[in-house]
């Protein structure tokens, strides 16, 4: 048992970080703010060149083989950058929709609940005209529809100004291209690179907010040797650092065989991954006070995000709710 | 304890409910959020009714032209207009509830006949200049510098969170006069017409994506020496006069609409299936307990202020007790709506019925996130609650810097 | 409408608040920690003889024609005392029991949850060695028990050492003395005074933590001239006064028709009463740190009174949920 | 990153649990918790099983008696023993836990000799006298005085929440040489043998009703300085130094034990119909997930320290986090024990099934109330993620008292 990033994949988190302060600098992500697509292209094949979706492949395929733990790692740092786009859809549709794994295409995603939603909330659709294909999950699997198929309105003004969304009454009948258990590999994994993605939010929030309480003074002092704002930060890391190990857990869970329940590992990942970045995204918001209140101010972003991410596979109230009723007699 | 309304409370009541039922059908449909100058021209319009109808400066003293109304009828007037779903008139606040006072304790007589009645009717819109990019919840540490020449102060520096800033005519802008680092002792309280040279007004969007909020750009902006309210250096004590005014009705408004958006939202949970989760009930329930016991709070500090003619203590902990509670009614409310909540606009329903109420509750989520921060964070409220209300000890000066300065504390 | 205490009623509760400090100092209280039986008659009759029982009876029988709302001033008082006894049990009976608004009887009280209860918890009942008679209050109205008749096993170390208590499998069959109306008078009075006797907990919590944390000296200063602690005070403050005035409208409520829904305002009451006795009891113990954990000191007796009366007629959990289903639409 | 057990660890954890199999079921029943000279008793002759069977000191060097087991070891040490249900030995744990590796590492080689093979053998029981009534989260300003006469320190003071000093031999005492006031830099580290004349143990009753802690008092109790640690007013460093031996295991059986509570409040829920509530099973889905967590953190700490030969920074996160997590579980325990809780033993359920589980889950309940207090409140371990981990400055010097005392922080 050795639960510390080996060399490699702190070599694999520290190129995909090099590449993203390239890439993805926080200017140019900020500069697609409410545009319709927010995909470049470019960028993304850049990207895809590093491996970020063709990550866990088989070497022939143009993979390295790796497993959902160094994807964890990557997708962590593609949170940290705010990086906009369907990632994890992309990343999951990687070997099974040709072009995904390359960059050249860009996979969405809508996940339908467990027993099929329905209900009076429409289906909500994230980047539907950067996409060039949306995979459906649903019990039965994955079926893959045209965007200009699915009949959706877009949303003026979307929460997470760089994650466009439309809304659709129904979708139209794809064609089936996985059974249910892709669909369930897909809702687990799927939740744990979400999870990624929020611990990267996290971890970007306790950075800004640690920073500006240094910087920041107020009364004479820097604003961080208050005790009041010193423990909102310090509740910001401890909550990052749950929920970094348990969602790495979750990777390595999936990936070794007997360590422990993946279902179980990822469910707990989501729960504690959206807490963590909803909750520093906020936190984030008060200790900038009127600053972290400003659209000026990269904070917001974090906090919108990660509600984009808490609405996405499974939500942290699902989850634990389903690992409260599943929990072993004692 | 009397809950029960007295018969000139209940005519005053009956009256103004009579009254809006009439006005209120006469305005035009009020204009888009983001259009000040329509927005402007509405609310003052709605200011020239209520003067019309005697019910304009409702607070104000009789002699100033105010209504001169008891807290308890305040009290009645903001549920009332909440009630009837009446403008908030949100280009007049700053002049009724803020400047109109200070200037009615601390003005001159000339500068009560300048300037109050055209408040009142609705014929000036006033903004606020006190918060600095560097001075947020340390007021006092602000920099704007005033230095005189001749009859006038030349004023640079800059203000933020300045709301309606474009269409305003006058500005109620704190300076220094005094020394650098002289804080609360080297401020002073002055009356900044908007047209004069100088002032340059750039948006200042929320994280809502709102304009309401301006920065103000001061590049020696030339004040008139009789455009001061007090005397010089003495505008800290000025300010704080003002909240001497303060009958516990300041967020009455508030609370009312709090109300009424838990309703909307125990209405989409009925919608959507979730009242049937026990934990969402209780959310619901806990949330109803804390707006009804602030309600009641508020029943206590009007009734206080009523007796002895001073604000009561309850306002530091309404204002930290409110902004917590509706925080969390805004989390609730993301929470509830789902994946309709990543739409920042209302959105057909799937079962064909009204309109998911997405713009409103994701709007009051982000109001719930500026309330534990603006006037006065919630960390400084409970530095408030903490000294003034419990007696606890202040933070011990610091050792560095020997200016006095004090840690973090209400003052 | 003027919502602030009367003169009359100031002069109410510092009447009673005189009393307790002759009658039920904290040694004398303390003194009688874990005992089965915990009631001294002399000083119970001397709390009737203020009129704590029979203050809203007719003046025909003995009362002072009192409302709720004066009622819950007293209550508050006798919580800040941590008085023991069933108060609000033997309050409620007066007028219905003979001697109990006299002192005389002192009266027991076992709450049926609405519906009939059941399930795995046992009845659990409280001061039965020291009450004359068990009243219990299920839907069908009230009925009257002999305590010894009574099948029932004494707990050996109650959780609060001041309320002690039994276990029953089932109670006897008691003669009905009152209907359905009374029954649910009873539910939501005893629900306002007892939130009134939380309030009291609350308020004593409060300012036993605050004391402290002016003369405590650590690190060369006050603890609360620290920030975290004296954020804890402030937020202690803060529930006590909404919970007060909550407890106070809701009597005022059942006393003045027409001004609210009593029994909204009696549910409202409890959930903000036990919140605020629980979480005040709870943050005096942090604030007061070590000391706190030890018997000794008195601060873990408020804590223990509270977590009794959170179980007493209505829980918050309860209270909240019954508030959230009936939400009037908007 | 890889969970997999290699074989070394593997075979270490198997051999551990057959012999746990065997040695368990020849242990006599517990003693009741309140009868210390027999749980003295039990616990040491648990201590010379393990002694026998070569598992005594599994942390401890092999030079010094110990296993020299490897961190990860350690941890499946800790995880094997909670899992068989062995006991915990509070008699041994200061010993074993505390001064021994203290010892280890600043003893003489003739004071190791004299107490480590004692330790281990379960011969000597240790207790440890470290915080003061009036030095509780401050404990750098602790008062008890040593003087030096001749060969001798003449010790007075008290000393508060010293565990089973009742049946205690030795006591690790931490004692004021320096001048008053010298904080850190005037505290030495003394054995106090308990039987010197002059040691008043009496017991200090918790709210819990436990006597499991006492107060020592100490009147002119003369220690050789032979007994003496380190140097003379080194002894904070040599507390320190403990600290280093540290390997991220220190609440390892704590939190198994947390999550096997876990499991009984989820069925205590399943047997009241409390588990049919949505809320209910949030709630227990959630602690399930923190406590998980902080496996996986656990996880992340001892493989740090088995590369670096470190303790990693987790420690301090996971006794904030583990804290609070178990605090709630303890809050949640009582909720859906219902008038149960009122109790603080089993109760026969009245569905005629296994008692309910109150003695346990009350006794978790006050658990949770102690962990954010002792050991470093939660409020002193805020200032240390923030100011250690984050590296937000720390408190200015407060500018009375000159003494160069820091504020509330982190050392």
């Amino acid at each position: 048992m050795d639960f510390e990033l080996t060399a490699s994949q702190v070599d694999l988190a520290d190129a995909i970080a090099r590449v993203l302060v390239s890439e993805y600098p926080l200017e140019a992500v900020r500069s697609l703010e409410g545009a319709p697509a927010v995909v470049d292209r470019a960028r993304w094949s850049n990207l895809a060149a590093t491996g970020v979706f063709s990550l866990r492949l088989a070497e022939d395929a143009g993979g390295a083989e790796l497993g959902l733990a160094e994807a964890t790692l990557v997708f962590e740092e593609l949170g940290r950058a705010l990086v906009p786009g369907p990632l994890v859809a992309t990343h999951l549709a990687a070997g099974l929709v040709d072009g995904a794994a390359e960059g050249s295409t860009v996979v969405g995603l809508v996940v339908v609940p467990p027993g099929g939603g329905g209900g009076v909330v429409p289906v909500v659709l994230e980047h539907l005209a950067d996409v060039d294909v949306v995979a459906v999950l649903d019990d039965g699997g994955v079926s893959l529809v045209t965007p200009a198929d699915v009949d959706a309105t877009a949303a003026a003004r979307p929460l997470d100004p760089l994650t466009p969304v439309w809304t659709a009454r129904a979708l139209p009948r794809g064609e089936p291209v996985a059974g249910p258990e892709v669909a369930a590999r897909w809702r687990r994994d799927g939740a744990v690179l979400t999870a990624a993605l929020q611990v990267g939010l996290a971890r970007t929030a306790t950075e800004l907010a640690a920073c500006y309480a240094t910087e920041r003074k107020q009364f004479g002092r820097a604003i961080g040797s208050f005790q009041a704002v010193k423990h909102l930060c310090a509740d910001m890391e401890v909550r990052r650092t749950l929920a970094q190990v348990a969602v790495q857990a979750a990777g390595v869970t999936a990936d070794q065989p007997g360590v422990g329940d993946p279902d179980v590992a990822a469910a707990e990942a989501k729960v504690l991954a959206d807490d963590a970045a909803v909750g520093n995204g906020r936190a984030c918001v008060q200790v900038h006070g009127g600053t972290g209140f400003t659209w000026e101010s990269p904070v917001h972003l974090l906090l919108k995000r990660a509600r984009v991410h808490a609405n996405q596979f499974v939500t942290a109230a699902e989850a634990a709710a389903w690992l409260g009723a599943t929990l072993p007699p004692p | 304890m009397d809950l029960t309304e007295t018969e000139d409370e209940h005519r005053f009541r009956t009256e103004l409910r009579s009254w809006l039922a009439e006005a209120l059908p006469t305005l035009p449909p009020p204009p888009a959020a983001t259009d000040w100058p329509a927005r402007r021209a509405y609310d003052t319009r709605w200011q020239r009714m209520l003067f019309d109808a005697g019910y304009a400066g409702v607070d104000w003293p009789a002699d100033s032209g105010g209504r001169g109304a008891s807290p308890v009828e305040q009290l009645v007037f903001k549920e009332e207009l909440e009630r009837a779903g009446a403008p908030f008139g949100w280009a007049n606040f700053v002049g009724t509830l803020h400047a109109g006072p200070t200037l009615i304790a601390e003005g001159t007589l000339e500068q009560r006949r300048r300037y109050l009645p055209a408040i009142l009717r609705g014929e000036e819109v006033w903004c606020q200049g006190f918060s600095e990019p560097d001075a947020g919840s340390d007021l006092a540490s602000l920099r704007t510098r005033a230095v005189r020449e001749g009859d006038d102060y030349v004023v640079t520096g800059s203000k933020v969170w300045t709301s309606h800033a474009e269409v305003a005519d006058q500005c109620e802008l704190l300076v220094r006069t005094g020394e650098p680092g002289s804080r609360h002792r080297g401020i002073t309280w002055l009356v900044l017409p908007m047209d004069a040279p100088g002032i340059e007004v750039r948006p200042l969007r929320t994280m809502a994506g709102s304009n309401e909020f301006a920065q103000l750009h001061l590049d020696d902006v030339r004040v008139p020496v009789a455009n001061r309210v007090g005397a010089e250096n003495d505008g800290w004590r000025v300010t704080m006069v003002t909240l001497g005014f303060e009958r516990g009705t300041a967020f009455v408004g508030d609370l009312l609409e709090a109300v009424r958006l838990l309703g909307r939202v125990a209405e989409l949970a009925r919608r959507t299936g979730a009242l049937d989760d026990l934990g969402v009930r209780r959310q619901l329930g806990h949330l109803r307990a804390e707006l009804d016991g602030l309600r009641a709070l508020t029943r206590r500090t009007v009734s206080q202020a009523a007796r002895t003619g001073l604000p009561g203590p309850g306002g530091t902990v309404f204002k930290l007790a409110y902004s917590e509670t509706r925080q969390r009614l805004g989390e609730l409310s993301l929470e509830l709506l789902g994946r309709a909540g990543l739409l920042t606009t209302d959105v057909e329903a799937a079962d064909g019925g009204r309109p998911l109420p997405v713009a409103d509750l994701v709007d009051d989520w982000f109001r719930g996130l500026s309330l534990t921060i603006a006037a006065g964070t919630s960390q400084v409220q409970r530095n408030i609650v903490g000294e003034r209300l419990l007696g606890l000890p202040k933070e011990p000066p610091v050792a560095t810097g020997g200016d006095g300065r004090r840690g973090w504390t209400s003052s």
